[in-house]
């Protein structure tokens, strides 16, 4: 394993962005997001998590993917694309095991090309959590805060410098660019790092323990639920805006469409939501689901039940956003803890 | 604050097993220490759910919006109204969206509630169980003790510059009326107006580019009732779903635009954006040239008075020259 | 350049354009040398891209047996199918797919057939018809009973009135909502006119497309006439984008509309939530 | 800019004009032989008060350097009372645009009425000119 003091660490960036796009998390009027870094930003690699998950640089909010252009009644259509290297530094365990989730959407069959690239373009380092919140619950999922099995690169915070440790081909290789500014660590080191992961994962497990969370069981009993009056506890309140799906790191559905100006244009994929009215709206006036009754219901059970039953895993990471940004807190641990609290044909 | 909690409790159980109400809005409490959510309750009785009713520092979500939704479905609809709540309703009247008779308002005087993001920044949050309101302080409890500290330094930004703690409208008062001590409300926008053309443009630009065009400030604002949203139809579409800076420019200004005149100032699209956009300084640049050019108006006072843009004097001065 | 990027559309002709009735026309696509653009399956679906005004996904309604284009009859209801209606032969559109699973015809196999279609709705079933009838000798007896609200919706009349009631061993069965002048045959719902004519299950497939509340009754009609679920076969629509499976618009229970349908047993939807 | 970008520079000014009043102001100018420059794009509307800032928006959005809305002079209202309530949206509506930091001038209202085509072709003209001087508009211009 190797270490970077934290002093060289605005060399690091530098070296990095100069030889790809880096995306860190840069801190902006109290809002802190992952944007390619440039000279003078404020990174800030304390935030537990940023607002927006790193899915937006492997699935960007809107992704233009071709050109068109009406000549003399004839159409022109062309591939475009906008990529190229890029660096992901300080995506935390519960963002890389968010990325790893879409990968099972955008990379099954039919492979999703425009996914499937910028996934092999990128290297993602991952900081370890040293002090999850109230928020956090992802040993709920079985992941670790002090560790991400996906990313390239995994970086713990000791203080006064990060422990470094390469986890791929990829990774090796980002290592190599970078050897100039790494030191090697010390056994001891390495050893007060593997303690520290252990302490935060236990420390964190026993909070969930505490607050009840057990989504184990909730696949199963969420199958015979689609009728159960308990969707009526949570609809009420919902706002319908799209928040959650937007600020969650393994929500994907997308729209398609097209701008132009005179007879030029492209056309782009970009984020949609299920939580809004026009989601699922026909041009014949039908909506299969009307109300935001469905729409709660649908975006629940996508994630505690359809998507588990298409990939055997969980849609939720554990990462908290929508327990910290919902307006009116209408956020998945509560649902998971009220579903998992009723047994099916109890009701 | 406890007290009035359960006045809450048994005002909204009196009301539902008199059959007076069908519906009871109010608030419940979460697992975390700052959630309060809007909580319905029905039935007879409310099935004993009452009881789950709260009042603490952070009831913050306006009820009065789900009056939207529930209303058409029920025969009378009970509901906890702050100042700003109370504002919001008689908004949703003048827009003729809601029936008087068919409501019942509780009355709640507000001293201003705390903004979690504030308690985090203080290093507050760690371990936090519960807040509790006494007087002129919060009491943070934790496992190891509580602390103290004065809740003005706590409260929502929004909460600070408030001019209608106490609701302006409801059937029945529950408690003592809270002060009224607002601060300067239109600082922000002078500070704004004072800045050139091209640094304005840069700073709005700047807040503009993290929206992520979630509506979360739209769907949460009591003056955005319409039945279908303009940014919503397909047909034509006038706002493009890309998240470029001109499509969000044009969402944001028309937002704001459609609100001019209703806006009751109540902070609820500042407080609900997930990435920190000052919203509210943009509804109350409107508020603020309405009333320098069409005389004071506070939307959500008197439900009867029209809005100043959907009326006129024939002697009216305008902002551009008129020849 | 990606190689696979899935959402790009290749380039093809409008080489000529049907008016079926007062907001539906049929559209004959080709690709610019010539042909079909696609090959696929009766019963899968296509992207129609209108740049600028966007994208659609549409049934085909040729059957693969025809080599050269691909057919579309498509409804006026929304912004891509109004400038589709504008538009003029020669016009240059867009296409991508095929998409979804298109009817099980292993399945359908020395079976006796029985469509039930309504209004547009006999636009996937027609592709079915159509290849069925150029492979006779692969299937029983076909039926086809079809309605629309008046003698004027109805679509593709020459296969409805000659075509098909020629084809050896196949009945058609026209019906209308309402009475209406110079129409001297049946007036009734689909649903009733199905159960009034009355069909066997015995060895019989059913096969429906039409409004959501016609299939509704058709359910329900074949139930009561004996049918089984796993008899029963029909196509949905949702509101798709993608067309593979991942934009999680046409999501319903842990199937994807484009992808793993639009094509269900009756037995297969009672297993999904009832959202379509 | 450099010297010969801006003399380069044409502003493209979109004109919203009120059928009874403004439009019919222009065509007068146009029978009269007035000239004004090329650079306005006249778009007939019903009333001023018909213009709603989705408009007025979608033009800037779109290219324009400079938006106008003309209407009849206030009292003189085909529909009676539509500039009075246009008058109060669009005061509304012009400091909102430079509270966000587009420039006052970019945003005009005029009364001309149908007898007035002198005074719409020099409006046009000055607006033309104003908007020269302040160079092309990127602020609220879709670049994709």
């Amino acid at each position: 394993m190797k270490k970077i003091v934290k002093d060289k660490l605005p060399s690091l960036w530098e070296q990095l962005s100069s030889q790809a796009t880096l995306f860190l998390p840069v801190e902006q009027d109290g809002v802190v997001n992952f944007a390619p870094w440039e000279e003078g930003d404020s990174v800030n690699l304390e935030a537990l998590n940023t607002v927006v998950p790193p899915k937006n640089v492997v699935f960007p909010q809107t992704e233009t993917y071709m050109r068109f252009k009406v000549e003399n009644d004839k159409l022109h259509i062309e591939p475009f694309e906008q990529n190229g290297p890029y660096v992901l530094f300080g995506a935390r365990p519960c963002d890389v095991a968010g990325i790893t989730l879409l990968d099972k959407v955008f990379l099954q069959e039919p492979e999703d090309g425009l996914y499937s690239r910028r996934r092999r373009e990128g290297t993602v380092i991952s900081v370890a959590c040293n002090e999850p919140d109230a928020a956090c619950f992802c040993t709920s999922f079985e992941l670790e805060p002090g560790m991400a099995p996906g990313a390239d690169i995994m970086v713990w915070d000791m203080g006064d410098y990060l422990l470094w440790k390469a986890q791929s081909e990829k990774g090796e290789k980002l290592t190599g660019s970078v050897e100039n500014l790494l030191q090697e660590a010390a056994e001891e080191e390495q050893k007060a790092a593997m303690e520290l992961k252990e302490r935060v994962t236990a420390k964190e497990a026993a909070a969930a323990q505490e607050m009840g969370w057990d989504p184990s069981g909730v696949k199963e009993t969420l199958k015979d639920m689609f009728d159960s009056d308990i969707w009526e506890q949570f609809f009420r309140r919902c706002l319908g805006c799209g928040i959650c799906t937007y600020i969650c790191p393994t929500c994907h559905c997308f729209d398609i469409q097209d701008y132009s100006k005179d007879q030029e244009g492209g056309r782009f994929r970009c984020w949609d939501s299920c939580m809004f009215a026009d989601f699922t709206l026909m041009g014949s006036g039908e909506n299969p689901r009307p109300t935001r009754k469905e729409r709660v219901r649908q975006r629940f059970m996508h994630k505690l039940c359809y998507y588990p039953s298409n990939f055997g895993l969980y849609a939720c990471v554990g990462c908290g956003r929508c327990v910290r940004k919902c307006p009116v807190n209408l956020d998945i641990a509560q649902v998971i803890k009220e579903v998992g609290g009723v047994k099916s044909g109890s009701e | 604050m406890k007290q009035l909690a359960e006045i809450m409790k048994d005002i909204a159980a009196q009301s539902l097993s008199r059959g007076e109400v069908d519906l009871v809005i109010g608030w419940q409490k979460g697992p975390l220490w700052w959630q309060s959510y809007p909580a319905f309750i029905e039935g007879n009785e409310g099935n004993g759910e009452t009881g789950s009713l709260t009042w603490d520092s952070f009831c913050v979500p306006n009820l009065s919006r789900y009056l939207l939704e529930e209303l058409p479905e029920r025969k009378k609809v009970a509901l906890f109204v702050k100042g700003c709540d109370a504002l919001g309703f008689n908004q949703i009247l003048q827009d003729k969206r809601a029936e008087r008779e068919k409501v019942v308002l509780y009355g709640i005087p507000c001293t201003g509630l705390v903004d979690p993001d504030k308690v985090e920044s203080a290093g507050l949050g760690r371990g936090l169980l519960e807040v509790k309101r006494d007087g002129d302080e919060l009491v943070f409890v934790y496992d190891s003790g509580e602390q103290k500290a004065q809740a003005r330094d706590f409260l929502y930004d929004k909460c600070l510059t408030c001019r209608y703690p106490n609701p302006v409208v409801y059937d029945q008062m529950l408690g003592e009326a809270a002060p009224v001590q607002p601060e300067e409300r239109f600082e922000s926008v002078q500070e704004l107006e004072k800045m050139d053309a091209d640094e304005r443009f840069a700073y709005w630009a700047r807040q503009f580019s993290r929206c992520i065009r979630c509506f979360a400030c739209r769907n949460a604002c009591p003056a955005c009732s319409c039945r279908e949203c303009i940014f919503d139809i397909p047909e034509p579409r006038w706002l493009g779903k890309a998240n470029e800076l001109s499509e969000t420019q044009f969402y944001q200004i028309i937002r704001a635009y459609h609100v001019a005149g209703r806006c009751v100032d109540c902070g609820e699209c500042t407080r609900v954006c997930p990435v920190n956009i000052p919203l509210q300084e943009l509804n109350r640049k409107f508020i603020k040239d309405i009333n320098e050019l069409y005389g004071e108006y506070d939307a959500g006072v008197d439900p009867e008075q029209e809005a100043p843009l959907v009326t006129y004097k024939t002697d009216d001065p305008a902002a551009f020259t008129e020849s | 350049m990606a190689q696979n990027n899935l959402l790009l559309p290749q380039v093809a002709v409008v080489e000529e354009i049907s008016t079926e009735t007062s907001d539906i026309k049929t559209f004959k696509v080709a690709s610019q040398g010539g042909g079909s653009p696609l090959e696929f399956l009766p019963g899968q679906c296509a992207m129609l891209s209108l740049p600028p005004v966007g994208e659609a996904i549409f049934s085909i309604t040729s059957s693969p047996t025809e080599k050269d284009y691909l057919e579309f009859s498509i409804k006026k209801t929304g912004s891509v199918t109004n400038f589709l209606h504008e538009i003029e032969e020669g016009y240059q559109l867009g296409v991508r797919g095929p998409y979804g699973n298109g009817f099980p015809l292993e399945m359908l196999k020395g079976k006796d057939l029985l469509f039930i279609g309504g209004g547009i709705g006999l636009a996937p079933l027609r592709s079915l018809i159509n290849y069925c009838l150029a492979n006779r000798g692969d299937y029983g007896q076909v039926d086809i009973v079809y309605g629309a609200r008046t003698p004027d919706d109805l679509v593709q009349r020459a296969e409805i009135f000659d075509n098909w009631p020629r084809a050896s061993n196949t009945n058609v069965y026209l019906t209308v909502d309402v009475e209406w002048e110079g129409w001297d045959g049946h007036v009734g719902f689909v649903p009733q006119y199905m159960e009034e004519i009355g069909f066997a299950p015995e060895n019989r497939i059913a096969v429906t497309c039409g409004p959501p509340i016609m299939i509704k009754f058709v359910l329900e009609g074949l139930e009561r006439m004996g049918f089984k679920p796993e008899q029963v076969i029909t196509t949905l629509e949702l509101k798709m984008k993608c067309g593979v499976g991942k934009c999680g618009r046409c999501n319903l229970g842990d199937r994807y509309v484009c992808k793993d349908g639009p094509v269900f047993t009756y037995a297969e939807l009672l297993n999904l939530p009832p959202e379509y | 800019m450099s010297l010969a970008q801006e003399q380069a520079f044409e502003p493209l000014i979109v004109a919203f004009c009120c059928n009874w009043c403004s439009y019919a102001g222009g065509d007068l100018a146009g029978t009269s032989r007035m000239t004004y420059p090329a650079n306005v794009r006249v778009i007939r509307v019903p009333c001023s008060s018909r213009v709603s800032p989705n408009l007025i928006l979608r033009a800037f959005q779109r290219g324009a350097d400079g938006v106008l809305v003309a209407g009849c002079h206030p009292g003189d209202c085909h529909y009676v009372t539509g500039n009075y309530y246009a008058r109060r949206r669009f005061s509304a509506m012009r400091r909102f645009l430079e509270y966000l930091g587009i420039e006052q001038e970019r945003f005009e209202v005029h009364w001309i009425s149908a007898s007035e085509g002198s005074k719409f072709a020099a409006v046009m003209g000055e607006v033309t000119e104003k908007i020269r001087a302040l160079g092309p508009n990127r602020k609220l211009r879709d670049a994709r």
